[in-house]
């Protein structure tokens, strides 16, 4: 078990499948040269050339289409999104492409590709920059969506996704590109659509995924020293849902509390909701609450900022809220 | 540890792969100069001749169903345009790909498919080549290079780029066809996709079918630029316009295309000259355009010119191309018999080829949603039928 | 009050308000000489020229761009898409600009313009005609979007929206175009955000718009029949949601059902079912019940199509399964 | 029947709404010969220096300051293409607008603004020109015809036709500028814009500032074509090349090109040679360039050059640039101060301008909502904030 940072297991995930199968290859903008906007891909155009690592021009819905029609011939590209900001832009070539031909076609075609890059809130870069749009793909039958929280995860998750045979969507976040964790040093994959108990507890369940599972987290050692036990369930994966870990929680503490980075109207979080409602709809002691972004786009100001991003804190109260 | 599913194949089955290679150099020499087609011999000449017809008659018939009401939504008919899907696919390898938009019954036929399963997806049955899911706008044949029809205008531009640079990635010599129209010209994605066709030299040809109307909307009311493939040049693309009403032009323009693409990797961007006969579906009275347009378009309509083609060549007697057609017509009957005949496609296709079973789906958290529990392994290539024989000696 | 169609009332409500103001136009493909894909239009170019009605090319980032920055400028546009199947295209000009320019400019910019045009399935036209993606605009701080059932809803609904200052999306259904309904002779508007019981019952409650608010009532005619008494609520406007009648509908029925015609995860009415389970926690019998389009594409073929879009006989099965 | 708000203005006061008449015609006559600018004299050359020199200093400190943690997010430096900025902004008339991406300091402050609104912008005050709420990426001053900063590459390109399409529809003489960078033009939503602008005869110019790079990447490795001006001949727009460290250059070509806009009603794409001496953004070491290259730019510096044209005209001597100089580093040190002793915005800014209230919502349904219970009915004009005396003699 090696401690590495979430940017690096993300960099040693792509080496190692581009390493193991010749099929793999990777696109989008700075990707190459640059070393990545972010720095995810350091080092892999010395290692693998031009055409295995291609910079592309700033445009988003070339840079899918490119990897949708080479996926569709065979090869598995991992097409990076600067920001899943921009993936507006491709987002019909995502859902009336990649998602949908298979069906169209009666099962001729296959679209083994993933797209990747970060996602949500990252410093103080505002409203359009700072999106959490996961439920545009969540939405969406075809795709598979993934958001992991951990260095561990984020390896063994996009392992899985560049080797499986459906169109993935991979939602990194920014804010944990630094984050540290260990990483086992052998060669892995986590399942995906397998959802984790990061913490166990009995009073309250909380569903949070990617950075906001980090935030619950914190708010679940606060809540302890005040003896409130929290089980922290990490989908990981948001589509497709593993959802029996998250009834069987909720079964036994009762009560339970969605923490979200995005928006509340129409996103994963209200569709968890639903479930949860519906499934474990008699050992609910209250109705499940949410914790969510405010519903106004993310201000510039880091006064403002730090109030919109759910804190901690917030959810606290939150929980402090369903259990009173 | 999550219950697996039996391991999936990791190729598909229709696609093989091939050892990568790192890509050949691009000639930087001088362009090519223009080479033309191999002249058009006789049996050749008869298939195309028939072929086109068969297009011709296939749509007609299926207009004539779908005001029967056996057709439901959509259908755009190719008629007026043979020669150009019927040229370029004459041309084509086994081994290449094209694609194109919802206009695509005249690809799936030229490339040689059955029609029987054509006109079972018309009816939306299970026999249908797109197992009755797709329908008209959405034929398919990916065992023959056919990644078919497209629904959104421009959509399918960059991912026909995206199949070149498969091929660059693979170091073959295979190339690409991307058919699109005159409308589909001014969507964003055609000058991404045409960007970096030619910034990485991928073996691309971009076809506009420019057929004069977009809809109800003319060339000059869409495009600020008439002569569409002067676009080309914005992308350093080799570009050029082409008769399609006369399949010895096309196939004398693609042949060089193709010869650009597998040999010096380039794209080409080429401008063909055509015409609708219809209205763009069958919801369109094409009030938009004139009875005599139409007709003066007629004049030159591309199955009859080959057909003097046939008889100054004498390649055939009159009444052998009467043959054709009654024998065309015959085979249009079957299929519509075929059609028929075939069972409605059953409930759970509804759920079926969506996603792909792999062994890297936690099969637990997906066993009670019928989209992932009927997936399949790997891809299905489409029941083959007993190919149809023909009563006339090619 | 004249008996006429859900497409003459949209038709009367754009001339009317491009009478009434002088900085109303209308941009689209096809919506001038072709007199709009889907008739809507019709007529509207000899009245008011080529400047006014404008047809364009077919490029649906231009059409919202066009609307956008007319709007900012003082011009109240309204852009028809041919479907929203093709807003896709010009989601990021309406999320990341027409959404977010007023609030990151301090609100010194506003864009009073109108996206409006069908949605929904129509009669096979497959998995890229035929979708419900009002989620995507639901989802979105700064926009109003509208989902009318009737005719009279439809006009008074798009004349306010026309006349309002924010940008709305305006989501016909195209199935509903030639359904008839009484509608006020003189000039009316119904406001944005309010919703409608379109039908009173205390046995169950089912929240429907648009297609899917017709179906719900001819379930509850069904059921009527068997003594089981529905009250349907429309809301009409899917963003802001007017709650309060829903609430007190579930209030006093104890059960409710939401029936939706798009997909079920991170959709509209996971958020309803959010919503009310929170609000309404100490009233509910049972579980909030959902009916939704499976989450698949949409297959071509009319018996499967005919599977796929909710019918009124399986609301009608949800309605009892909830009162069981 | 719901509660109404107080009825809003139906029009923005910063947009005063004119008649709407019949578009003129355009003309179609010939290209216009180019007229020039008007001779450059003493007052507006002093201006324009002072202005230029305005940004360089106002932007070197906002990067010290950024890196003293007091400004946050992205920062994009305008460093080296000050003369494109304020040679356009000179020639603009005051009802005129424009709209640009994320490198928007230049604009804001080449087009007169206050610069203490915006040193308070970058540092996220409530007194900033957005409220705090925009940051370096968004400035924006409505009144003036900004609408300024866009996040999103190539994402307004398709709004300035919007812009242009007002005007015609009012039948006014105003003319839209439109910058973007290299980088922008293979976004898709490029070509769509040029294409409606061509096709419609929009009074908008285009500006691509081709400042070599697109963060790491340049035009060779981006653009299939790299002489960016002529992709204007895919739309028959007039499009040219225009030295972009020259303003008095940058002056001839961009009059022309708003004299076809206002009188001819015909789009104009100029591509702006340039430079940017700083990395993309405070997060770039710019290693994929060379120090060379930088230094051989920075030998054509925008500002050095018309010191040296004040100085030949005897406009001035160098101890008047050299106060200059002082006078705007004052001003500078002051838009500091004032930002530092500017409140932070109070929360309930983060639930403001969102939505315009007005009388057809339904108020009930979101009283409870604070987006809206904090949406005002009309407009805002940022406050106004007494001028900054300059203690140079003009
Ligand atoms: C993105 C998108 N916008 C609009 C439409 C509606 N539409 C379907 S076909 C068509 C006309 C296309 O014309 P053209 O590209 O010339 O092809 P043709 O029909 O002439 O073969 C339009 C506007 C669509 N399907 N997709
Ligand atoms: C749609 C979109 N894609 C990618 C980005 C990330 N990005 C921001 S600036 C930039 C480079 C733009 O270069 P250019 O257009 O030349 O403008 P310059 O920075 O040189 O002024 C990129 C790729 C973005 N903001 N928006
Ligand atoms: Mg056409
Ligand atoms: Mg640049």
């Amino acid at each position: 078990m090696a401690m590495i940072t979430m940017r690096e297991a993300l960099n040693q995930a792509m080496r190692e499948e581009m390493k193991r199968d010749p099929n793999v290859f990777l696109i989008g903008e700075e990707v190459g040269h640059y070393q990545g906007a972010y720095k995810i891909t350091q080092g892999l155009v010395q290692e693998f050339g031009d055409w295995r690592v291609r910079d592309t021009p700033i445009a988003e819905e070339a840079i899918a289409g490119v990897a949708v029609g080479a996926a569709w011939v065979g090869m598995r590209p991992i097409a990076e999104m600067m920001t899943f900001n921009f993936a507006l832009l491709a987002l019909d070539t995502v859902l009336n492409h990649a998602a949908k031909y298979r069906y169209m076609s009666g099962g001729q075609i296959r679209c083994p590709m993933v797209m990747r890059g970060p996602s949500g809130a990252a410093a103080q870069v505002a409203a359009q920059h700072s999106q959490s749009l996961e439920s545009y793909f969540a939405h969406v039958p075809g795709l598979i969506v993934v958001m992991p929280s951990t260095p561990k995860d984020a390896k063994g998750l996009l392992k899985a996704a560049i080797r499986d045979d459906n169109p993935v969507i991979f939602m990194e976040n920014e804010v944990l590109y630094n984050v540290k964790g260990e990483v086992p040093d052998e060669d892995f994959t986590i399942p995906l659509g397998l959802s984790e108990v990061k913490r166990t507890g009995h009073h309250v369940t909380i569903v949070a995924w990617s950075r906001m599972c980090h935030h619950s987290l914190l708010a679940a050692d606060i809540l302890a020293k005040e003896g409130i036990e929290c089980e922290v369930v990490d989908p990981r994966t948001i589509r497709p849902l593993d959802e029996a870990p998250i009834f069987d929680s909720v079964r036994k503490t009762n009560h339970c509390v969605i923490v979200e980075e995005a928006w509340p109207q129409a996103s994963v979080g209200a569709y968890i909701s639903d479930r949860v409602q519906r499934e474990c709809f008699d050992y609910l002691d209250a109705p499940v609450m949410r914790v969510n972004a405010p519903d106004v786009p993310m201000p510039y100001s880091k006064v403002l900022e730090k109030l919109y991003v759910p804190q901690p804190e917030k959810i606290v109260e939150t929980v402090k809220q369903v259990l009173a | 540890m999550p219950k697996k599913p039996t391991p999936a194949k990791t190729r598909s089955r229709s696609v093989p792969a091939r050892p990568i290679s790192a890509p050949p150099k691009t000639s930087a020499g001088p362009a090519r100069k223009s080479q033309g087609a191999p002249p058009l011999g006789r049996a050749e000449a008869l298939r195309l001749y028939r072929q086109m017809l068969m297009i011709r008659r296939f749509e007609e018939r299926a207009q004539q169903i779908y005001v029967e009401g056996k057709i439901g939504g959509f259908l755009h008919l190719y008629i007026g345009q043979e020669a150009i899907a019927c040229g370029i696919m004459s041309l084509l390898r086994g081994d290449d790909y094209f694609i194109g938009a919802y206009r695509d019954h005249g690809y799936t036929l030229a490339r040689g498919a059955d029609p029987r399963p054509l006109m079972a997806e018309l009816m939306g049955r299970s026999t249908g080549i797109s197992r009755g899911k797709g329908g008209s706008m959405h034929f398919y044949d990916v065992p023959n290079g056919n990644f078919g029809g497209d629904g959104i205008v421009g959509g399918h531009i960059t991912i026909a780029a995206g199949m070149g640079y498969a091929i660059r990635l693979r170091g073959s010599d295979q190339c690409v066809v991307c058919f699109f129209g005159d409308g589909a010209i001014n969507e964003g994605a055609f000058h991404e996709a045409l960007n970096v066709a030619s910034l990485w030299d991928l073996p691309v040809v971009f076809v506009v079918e420019n057929n004069m109307y977009g809809m109800g909307t003319s060339v000059e009311r869409a495009s600020a630029v008439t002569s569409l493939h002067e676009r080309g040049a914005a992308y350093g693309m080799t570009h050029l316009p082409c008769d399609g009403m006369d399949i010895l032009k096309v196939r004398d323009i693609f042949a060089d295309a193709f010869a650009r693409a597998r040999k010096d990797k380039k794209p080409t961007f080429v401008e063909v000259i055509t015409y609708r006969y219809r209205g763009h579906s069958m919801s369109d009275p094409a009030k938009y355009r004139s009875k005599e347009e139409v007709e003066k378009w007629q004049e030159k309509d591309p199955i009859a010119r080959l057909g003097v083609f046939l008889l100054d060549r004498k390649f055939a007697r009159p009444k052998d191309l009467e043959a054709i057609d009654s024998d065309v017509s015959l085979e249009v009957d079957g299929c519509v018999k075929f059609a028929e005949e075939s069972a409605w496609p059953p409930p759970e296709y509804m759920y079926e080829d969506i996603y792909v079973k792999t062994p890297h789906i936690n099969w637990r958290a997906v066993e009670n949603d019928p989209a992932w529990e009927r997936s399949l392994p790997d891809d299905r290539i489409p029941v083959v039928y007993p190919p149809h024989v023909s009563t006339v000696k090619g």
